[in-house]
Protein backbone atom coordinates (compact mmCIF):
# COMPACT_ATOMS: atom_id res chain seq x y z
CA UNK A 1 0.00 0.00 0.00
CA UNK A 2 1.25 3.16 -1.04
CA UNK A 3 -0.37 7.05 -0.93
CA UNK A 4 0.60 10.68 -1.34
CA UNK A 5 -2.09 12.48 1.10
CA UNK A 6 -2.87 16.02 2.07
CA UNK A 7 -4.19 15.34 5.62
CA UNK A 8 -2.68 14.22 8.73
CA UNK A 9 -0.88 10.77 8.68
CA UNK A 10 -2.67 8.20 11.19
CA UNK A 11 0.78 6.19 11.58
CA UNK A 12 -1.37 4.00 14.06
CA UNK A 13 -3.95 3.29 11.33
CA UNK A 14 -1.33 2.31 8.53
CA UNK A 15 -0.08 0.19 11.53
CA UNK A 16 -3.22 -1.61 12.34
CA UNK A 17 -4.37 -2.02 8.85
CA UNK A 18 -0.83 -3.88 8.79
CA UNK A 19 -1.69 -6.45 11.41
CA UNK A 20 -1.21 -10.25 11.34
CA UNK A 21 -0.95 -13.07 13.58
CA UNK A 22 2.21 -14.36 10.91
CA UNK A 23 4.19 -11.22 11.98
CA UNK A 24 7.21 -11.58 14.72
CA UNK A 25 8.26 -7.81 13.82
CA UNK A 26 6.86 -4.16 13.17
CA UNK A 27 9.33 -1.63 12.09
CA UNK A 28 7.93 1.71 11.57
CA UNK A 29 9.71 4.83 10.18
CA UNK A 30 8.34 8.41 10.35
CA UNK A 31 9.95 11.78 9.27
CA UNK A 32 8.76 14.05 11.13
CA UNK A 33 9.09 18.34 10.22
CA UNK A 34 12.10 19.30 12.32
CA UNK A 35 11.91 23.09 13.67
CA UNK A 36 15.80 24.07 12.30
CA UNK A 37 17.38 22.99 9.54
CA UNK A 38 20.76 24.85 7.85
CA UNK A 39 20.95 27.04 11.23
CA UNK A 40 17.80 28.54 10.89
CA UNK A 41 14.13 28.17 12.51
CA UNK A 42 11.76 26.30 9.83
CA UNK A 43 8.45 27.85 10.31
CA UNK A 44 6.74 25.73 7.83
CA UNK A 45 7.65 22.81 4.93
CA UNK A 46 5.92 22.19 1.71
CA UNK A 47 6.09 19.07 0.09
CA UNK A 48 5.25 19.32 -3.81
CA UNK A 49 5.61 16.01 -6.02
CA UNK A 50 5.38 15.25 -9.57
CA UNK A 51 2.42 12.90 -7.98
CA UNK A 52 2.03 10.26 -11.23
CA UNK A 53 5.66 9.64 -11.54
CA UNK A 54 5.68 9.35 -7.37
CA UNK A 55 2.85 7.20 -6.87
CA UNK A 56 4.91 4.87 -9.98
CA UNK A 57 8.24 5.19 -8.45
CA UNK A 58 6.74 4.26 -4.39
CA UNK A 59 4.64 1.18 -6.09
CA UNK A 60 7.99 0.26 -7.83
CA UNK A 61 9.99 0.60 -4.41
CA UNK A 62 7.33 -1.16 -2.50
CA UNK A 63 7.68 -4.01 -4.94
CA UNK A 64 11.22 -3.98 -4.97
CA UNK A 65 11.57 -3.95 -1.02
CA UNK A 66 9.01 -7.26 -1.03
CA UNK A 67 11.83 -8.90 -3.17
CA UNK A 68 14.49 -8.04 -1.91
CA UNK A 69 13.78 -9.04 1.99
CA UNK A 70 11.94 -11.61 3.82
CA UNK A 71 9.04 -9.33 4.86
CA UNK A 72 5.72 -9.82 4.75
CA UNK A 73 4.07 -6.49 3.58
CA UNK A 74 5.03 -2.71 3.35
CA UNK A 75 2.80 0.19 3.53
CA UNK A 76 4.43 4.09 2.34
CA UNK A 77 2.50 7.22 3.05
CA UNK A 78 3.76 10.58 1.96
CA UNK A 79 2.24 13.95 3.11
CA UNK A 80 1.66 16.43 0.08
CA UNK A 81 0.71 20.45 1.38
CA UNK A 82 2.08 22.57 4.30
CA UNK A 83 3.01 21.47 7.22
CA UNK A 84 3.77 22.60 10.51
CA UNK A 85 7.15 21.58 12.66
CA UNK A 86 5.98 18.29 14.56
CA UNK A 87 4.24 16.95 11.80
CA UNK A 88 5.05 13.99 10.31
CA UNK A 89 5.91 14.21 6.41
CA UNK A 90 6.45 10.56 5.64
CA UNK A 91 5.17 6.94 7.44
CA UNK A 92 6.81 3.65 6.48
CA UNK A 93 5.51 0.73 7.81
CA UNK A 94 6.98 -2.72 7.56
CA UNK A 95 5.24 -6.47 8.85
CA UNK A 96 7.55 -9.48 8.97
CA UNK A 97 8.51 -12.81 10.94
CA UNK A 98 11.61 -11.92 12.04
CA UNK A 99 12.93 -8.56 12.64
CA UNK A 100 16.55 -8.19 10.72
CA UNK A 101 14.71 -8.03 7.40
CA UNK A 102 11.90 -5.66 8.75
CA UNK A 103 14.96 -3.33 9.71
CA UNK A 104 16.67 -3.48 6.68
CA UNK A 105 13.50 -2.93 4.60
CA UNK A 106 12.41 0.10 6.19
CA UNK A 107 15.66 1.53 5.56
CA UNK A 108 15.79 0.79 1.90
CA UNK A 109 12.40 2.22 1.85
CA UNK A 110 13.17 5.17 3.08
CA UNK A 111 16.66 5.65 1.26
CA UNK A 112 15.45 5.44 -1.68
CA UNK A 113 12.49 7.19 -1.23
CA UNK A 114 14.85 10.34 -0.56
CA UNK A 115 16.84 9.41 -3.87
CA UNK A 116 14.17 8.48 -6.54
CA UNK A 117 10.77 9.80 -5.77
CA UNK A 118 9.71 13.09 -7.07
CA UNK A 119 8.88 14.61 -4.31
CA UNK A 120 10.38 17.53 -3.11
CA UNK A 121 9.97 20.39 0.33
CA UNK A 122 10.25 23.88 0.04
CA UNK A 123 11.26 24.95 3.53
CA UNK A 124 9.70 28.66 4.94
CA UNK A 125 12.04 30.11 7.20
CA UNK A 126 11.31 34.27 8.87
CA UNK A 127 12.79 35.61 6.16
CA UNK A 128 11.61 33.60 3.08
CA UNK A 129 11.27 30.41 1.52
CA UNK A 130 13.55 27.85 -0.15
CA UNK A 131 13.37 25.11 -2.76
CA UNK A 132 15.55 22.13 -1.11
CA UNK A 133 16.89 20.04 -3.45
CA UNK A 134 18.74 16.78 -3.46
CA UNK A 135 18.33 14.78 0.12
CA UNK A 136 20.56 13.19 2.51
CA UNK B 1 0.40 16.39 -32.50
CA UNK B 2 1.98 17.35 -29.31
CA UNK B 3 4.19 16.88 -26.34
CA UNK B 4 3.18 17.30 -22.34
CA UNK B 5 5.72 19.19 -20.82
CA UNK B 6 6.16 19.51 -16.99
CA UNK B 7 7.99 21.70 -14.93
CA UNK B 8 8.49 20.93 -11.39
CA UNK B 9 9.59 22.83 -7.67
CA UNK B 10 11.98 25.22 -8.43
CA UNK B 11 12.21 24.69 -12.27
CA UNK B 12 8.43 25.64 -11.98
CA UNK B 13 9.32 28.91 -9.67
CA UNK B 14 12.41 29.57 -12.58
CA UNK B 15 9.96 29.35 -15.87
CA UNK B 16 6.67 30.33 -14.38
CA UNK B 17 5.27 27.28 -16.36
CA UNK B 18 4.34 24.04 -14.19
CA UNK B 19 2.96 22.50 -17.35
CA UNK B 20 2.82 23.38 -21.08
CA UNK B 21 3.03 21.66 -24.48
CA UNK B 22 5.32 21.81 -27.14
CA UNK B 23 4.75 20.50 -30.92
CA UNK B 24 5.77 17.27 -31.39
CA UNK B 25 7.51 17.54 -34.94
CA UNK B 26 9.74 19.93 -33.61
CA UNK B 27 11.71 18.20 -31.17
CA UNK B 28 13.80 14.86 -31.54
CA UNK B 29 15.09 14.27 -27.77
CA UNK B 30 14.47 15.38 -24.23
CA UNK B 31 17.91 17.56 -24.96
CA UNK B 32 16.20 19.52 -27.40
CA UNK B 33 13.42 20.83 -25.66
CA UNK B 34 15.22 21.58 -22.34
CA UNK B 35 17.70 23.65 -25.09
CA UNK B 36 13.84 25.23 -26.41
CA UNK B 37 13.31 26.22 -22.64
CA UNK B 38 16.82 27.44 -21.61
CA UNK B 39 16.07 30.08 -24.36
CA UNK B 40 13.27 31.84 -22.94
CA UNK B 41 14.78 31.10 -19.74
CA UNK B 42 18.17 31.49 -18.79
CA UNK B 43 18.37 31.05 -15.45
CA UNK B 44 17.65 27.15 -16.68
CA UNK B 45 21.01 26.62 -16.97
CA UNK B 46 22.57 26.53 -13.32
CA UNK B 47 20.44 23.80 -12.95
CA UNK B 48 21.33 22.41 -16.27
CA UNK B 49 24.08 20.04 -14.07
CA UNK B 50 21.86 18.88 -11.56
CA UNK B 51 18.71 18.16 -13.04
CA UNK B 52 16.64 15.11 -13.48
CA UNK B 53 14.73 14.07 -16.81
CA UNK B 54 11.31 11.93 -17.13
CA UNK B 55 9.33 10.54 -20.36
CA UNK B 56 6.25 9.30 -19.57
CA UNK B 57 7.20 8.58 -15.83
CA UNK B 58 10.02 6.99 -15.76
CA UNK B 59 14.40 8.32 -15.49
CA UNK B 60 15.55 9.20 -19.02
CA UNK B 61 18.21 10.70 -20.66
CA UNK B 62 19.01 14.10 -22.42
CA UNK B 63 19.35 11.74 -25.57
CA UNK B 64 16.11 9.81 -24.63
CA UNK B 65 14.17 10.67 -28.07
CA UNK B 66 10.28 11.65 -27.61
CA UNK B 67 7.23 11.52 -29.96
CA UNK B 68 3.25 12.91 -30.04
CA UNK B 69 1.69 12.16 -26.58
CA UNK B 70 4.67 11.68 -24.70
CA UNK B 71 4.93 13.32 -21.30
CA UNK B 72 8.20 14.85 -20.62
CA UNK B 73 9.35 16.57 -17.44
CA UNK B 74 12.41 18.44 -15.72
CA UNK B 75 12.95 17.47 -11.89
CA UNK B 76 15.06 19.35 -9.57
CA UNK B 77 17.20 16.99 -7.23
CA UNK B 78 14.42 15.20 -5.41
CA UNK B 79 14.13 16.18 -1.49
CA UNK B 80 11.11 14.56 -0.24
CA UNK B 81 10.78 12.20 2.60
CA UNK C 1 11.56 5.50 30.25
CA UNK C 2 11.70 2.01 30.06
CA UNK C 3 8.76 -0.06 31.77
CA UNK C 4 7.58 -3.29 32.69
CA UNK C 5 3.59 -3.64 32.23
CA UNK C 6 1.57 -6.39 32.53
CA UNK C 7 -1.62 -4.29 30.49
CA UNK C 8 -1.25 -3.84 26.86
CA UNK C 9 1.22 -1.49 25.58
CA UNK C 10 -0.20 1.71 23.95
CA UNK C 11 2.63 2.27 21.38
CA UNK C 12 0.92 5.63 19.72
CA UNK C 13 0.79 6.61 23.88
CA UNK C 14 4.68 5.63 24.23
CA UNK C 15 5.04 7.17 20.47
CA UNK C 16 3.08 10.86 21.53
CA UNK C 17 5.36 11.19 24.66
CA UNK C 18 8.71 11.41 23.02
CA UNK C 19 7.22 14.39 20.28
CA UNK C 20 9.63 17.07 20.70
CA UNK C 21 9.67 19.47 17.62
CA UNK C 22 13.56 18.83 17.34
CA UNK C 23 13.68 15.49 15.86
CA UNK C 24 13.24 14.69 12.78
CA UNK C 25 13.00 11.02 12.47
CA UNK C 26 10.96 8.54 14.87
CA UNK C 27 11.94 4.97 14.61
CA UNK C 28 9.37 2.28 16.00
CA UNK C 29 10.10 -1.44 16.77
CA UNK C 30 7.36 -3.63 17.48
CA UNK C 31 7.86 -7.21 18.95
CA UNK C 32 4.30 -9.14 18.32
CA UNK C 33 3.39 -12.55 19.57
CA UNK C 34 3.45 -14.48 16.58
CA UNK C 35 1.26 -17.45 16.04
CA UNK C 36 3.16 -20.41 15.16
CA UNK C 37 6.81 -20.99 16.14
CA UNK C 38 9.19 -24.01 16.11
CA UNK C 39 6.86 -25.23 13.42
CA UNK C 40 4.47 -25.86 15.90
CA UNK C 41 0.77 -23.33 16.59
CA UNK C 42 1.82 -21.10 19.26
CA UNK C 43 -1.77 -20.40 21.38
CA UNK C 44 -0.74 -17.84 24.21
CA UNK C 45 2.67 -17.13 25.21
CA UNK C 46 4.07 -15.73 28.96
CA UNK C 47 6.57 -13.11 29.83
CA UNK C 48 8.21 -13.81 33.17
CA UNK C 49 11.02 -11.25 34.72
CA UNK C 50 13.58 -10.95 37.10
CA UNK C 51 12.02 -7.56 37.48
CA UNK C 52 14.55 -5.76 39.59
CA UNK C 53 17.16 -6.36 37.59
CA UNK C 54 15.59 -6.33 34.60
CA UNK C 55 14.34 -2.60 34.92
CA UNK C 56 18.27 -1.87 36.08
CA UNK C 57 19.43 -3.48 32.32
CA UNK C 58 16.67 -1.99 30.74
CA UNK C 59 18.01 1.42 32.36
CA UNK C 60 21.57 0.79 31.25
CA UNK C 61 20.55 -0.35 28.14
CA UNK C 62 18.48 2.94 27.11
CA UNK C 63 21.63 4.80 28.49
CA UNK C 64 23.86 3.14 26.40
CA UNK C 65 21.75 3.89 23.77
CA UNK C 66 21.51 7.79 24.41
CA UNK C 67 25.55 7.68 24.71
CA UNK C 68 26.80 5.59 21.77
CA UNK C 69 24.26 7.39 18.90
CA UNK C 70 22.72 10.53 17.96
CA UNK C 71 19.55 10.00 19.72
CA UNK C 72 17.22 12.76 21.83
CA UNK C 73 15.65 10.20 23.53
CA UNK C 74 15.01 6.27 23.57
CA UNK C 75 11.89 4.35 25.59
CA UNK C 76 11.05 0.70 26.18
CA UNK C 77 8.05 -1.29 27.23
CA UNK C 78 8.24 -4.86 27.86
CA UNK C 79 5.29 -6.65 28.46
CA UNK C 80 4.95 -9.15 31.23
CA UNK C 81 2.38 -12.00 32.14
CA UNK C 82 -0.28 -14.17 29.10
CA UNK C 83 -0.12 -12.37 25.84
CA UNK C 84 -2.41 -13.61 22.66
CA UNK C 85 -1.09 -14.27 19.35
CA UNK C 86 -0.77 -10.70 17.56
CA UNK C 87 -0.36 -8.64 20.81
CA UNK C 88 2.93 -6.65 21.46
CA UNK C 89 5.55 -8.06 23.84
CA UNK C 90 8.00 -5.56 23.27
CA UNK C 91 8.04 -1.69 21.81
CA UNK C 92 10.97 0.78 21.61
CA UNK C 93 10.86 4.17 20.55
CA UNK C 94 13.72 6.65 19.29
CA UNK C 95 13.77 9.94 18.14
CA UNK C 96 16.42 12.12 16.91
CA UNK C 97 17.44 15.16 14.38
CA UNK C 98 18.40 12.28 11.41
CA UNK C 99 17.43 8.85 10.62
CA UNK C 100 20.36 6.89 10.73
CA UNK C 101 21.09 7.40 14.32
CA UNK C 102 17.79 6.46 15.50
CA UNK C 103 17.59 3.40 13.31
CA UNK C 104 20.91 1.97 14.58
CA UNK C 105 19.85 2.58 18.09
CA UNK C 106 16.53 0.77 17.94
CA UNK C 107 18.57 -2.31 16.26
CA UNK C 108 20.96 -2.05 19.20
CA UNK C 109 18.25 -1.81 21.88
CA UNK C 110 16.26 -4.91 20.49
CA UNK C 111 19.33 -7.06 19.73
CA UNK C 112 20.65 -6.33 23.23
CA UNK C 113 17.64 -6.44 25.25
CA UNK C 114 17.43 -10.11 23.50
CA UNK C 115 20.75 -10.80 24.88
CA UNK C 116 21.06 -9.62 28.50
CA UNK C 117 18.01 -8.20 30.11
CA UNK C 118 16.62 -11.06 32.39
CA UNK C 119 13.14 -11.78 30.26
CA UNK C 120 11.91 -15.35 29.81
CA UNK C 121 8.99 -16.37 27.52
CA UNK C 122 6.94 -19.44 27.61
CA UNK C 123 5.12 -20.94 25.00
CA UNK C 124 2.04 -22.74 24.70
CA UNK C 125 1.06 -24.91 22.46
CA UNK C 126 -1.88 -26.81 21.78
CA UNK C 127 -0.36 -30.14 23.24
CA UNK C 128 1.61 -28.42 25.90
CA UNK C 129 3.94 -25.51 26.90
CA UNK C 130 7.53 -24.73 26.89
CA UNK C 131 10.29 -22.30 28.55
CA UNK C 132 12.40 -20.92 25.67
CA UNK C 133 16.15 -20.41 26.59
CA UNK C 134 18.09 -17.93 24.40
CA UNK C 135 17.24 -15.28 21.71
CA UNK C 136 17.60 -14.62 18.45
CA UNK D 1 22.73 -13.77 58.39
CA UNK D 2 21.28 -15.00 54.96
CA UNK D 3 21.51 -14.56 51.54
CA UNK D 4 18.28 -14.53 49.19
CA UNK D 5 18.11 -17.13 46.56
CA UNK D 6 15.82 -16.68 43.27
CA UNK D 7 14.97 -18.81 40.40
CA UNK D 8 13.63 -17.99 37.18
CA UNK D 9 11.68 -19.50 35.12
CA UNK D 10 12.54 -22.98 33.59
CA UNK D 11 14.84 -23.35 36.71
CA UNK D 12 11.67 -22.25 38.77
CA UNK D 13 10.19 -25.36 37.72
CA UNK D 14 12.87 -27.81 38.70
CA UNK D 15 13.60 -26.66 41.90
CA UNK D 16 10.46 -25.69 42.75
CA UNK D 17 11.31 -23.05 44.17
CA UNK D 18 11.52 -19.53 42.85
CA UNK D 19 12.67 -17.74 45.95
CA UNK D 20 14.60 -18.89 49.30
CA UNK D 21 17.29 -18.15 51.58
CA UNK D 22 20.72 -19.68 52.47
CA UNK D 23 22.59 -19.26 56.08
CA UNK D 24 25.57 -16.41 54.72
CA UNK D 25 28.14 -18.01 56.82
CA UNK D 26 28.16 -21.63 54.79
CA UNK D 27 28.92 -20.05 51.28
CA UNK D 28 31.59 -18.49 50.35
CA UNK D 29 30.84 -17.89 46.65
CA UNK D 30 27.89 -18.40 44.08
CA UNK D 31 29.33 -21.79 42.73
CA UNK D 32 28.89 -23.24 46.24
CA UNK D 33 25.30 -21.92 46.19
CA UNK D 34 24.84 -23.75 43.35
CA UNK D 35 26.10 -27.06 44.36
CA UNK D 36 24.03 -27.01 47.33
CA UNK D 37 21.09 -27.10 45.37
CA UNK D 38 22.33 -29.74 42.74
CA UNK D 39 22.52 -31.55 45.59
CA UNK D 40 18.58 -31.60 45.93
CA UNK D 41 17.85 -31.07 42.56
CA UNK D 42 19.80 -33.13 40.09
CA UNK D 43 17.79 -32.31 37.14
CA UNK D 44 19.98 -28.90 37.52
CA UNK D 45 22.80 -30.68 36.36
CA UNK D 46 21.71 -30.41 32.65
CA UNK D 47 21.82 -26.23 32.78
CA UNK D 48 24.73 -26.15 34.62
CA UNK D 49 26.80 -25.14 31.29
CA UNK D 50 23.85 -22.53 29.87
CA UNK D 51 22.79 -20.50 32.81
CA UNK D 52 23.84 -17.49 33.97
CA UNK D 53 24.10 -15.70 37.58
CA UNK D 54 23.85 -12.71 39.18
CA UNK D 55 24.61 -11.13 42.50
CA UNK D 56 22.54 -8.02 43.69
CA UNK D 57 21.24 -7.69 39.96
CA UNK D 58 24.24 -7.50 38.24
CA UNK D 59 25.83 -10.83 35.94
CA UNK D 60 28.21 -12.41 38.12
CA UNK D 61 29.88 -15.62 37.75
CA UNK D 62 30.63 -19.32 39.42
CA UNK D 63 33.67 -17.96 41.80
CA UNK D 64 31.54 -14.03 43.18
CA UNK D 65 32.36 -13.94 46.17
CA UNK D 66 29.20 -13.79 48.38
CA UNK D 67 28.04 -12.63 51.81
CA UNK D 68 25.15 -11.58 54.06
CA UNK D 69 22.24 -10.00 52.50
CA UNK D 70 23.53 -10.61 49.22
CA UNK D 71 20.51 -11.25 46.40
CA UNK D 72 21.90 -14.99 44.32
CA UNK D 73 19.73 -15.21 41.11
CA UNK D 74 20.10 -18.65 38.70
CA UNK D 75 19.12 -17.41 35.39
CA UNK D 76 18.81 -19.70 32.08
CA UNK D 77 19.78 -17.74 28.59
CA UNK D 78 17.40 -15.11 28.43
CA UNK D 79 14.11 -15.30 25.70
CA UNK D 80 12.73 -11.93 25.97
CA UNK D 81 11.94 -8.96 23.45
Amino acid sequence: MHRLVREAIDVQALRKAMADPADGAVVVFEGVVRDHARGKTVTRLEYHAYESMALKKLGELCDEARARFAIRDIAIEHRLGMLRPGECSVAIVVASAHRAAAFDAVRFAIDTLKQIVPIWKREFYEDGAVWIEGGN
Amino acid sequence: MSIRVLFHASLAEITGLAETEVEAGEFADVASIFARFLADHPRLAAHRDSLLYAVNREFAQPQTRVEDGDEVAFLPPVSGG
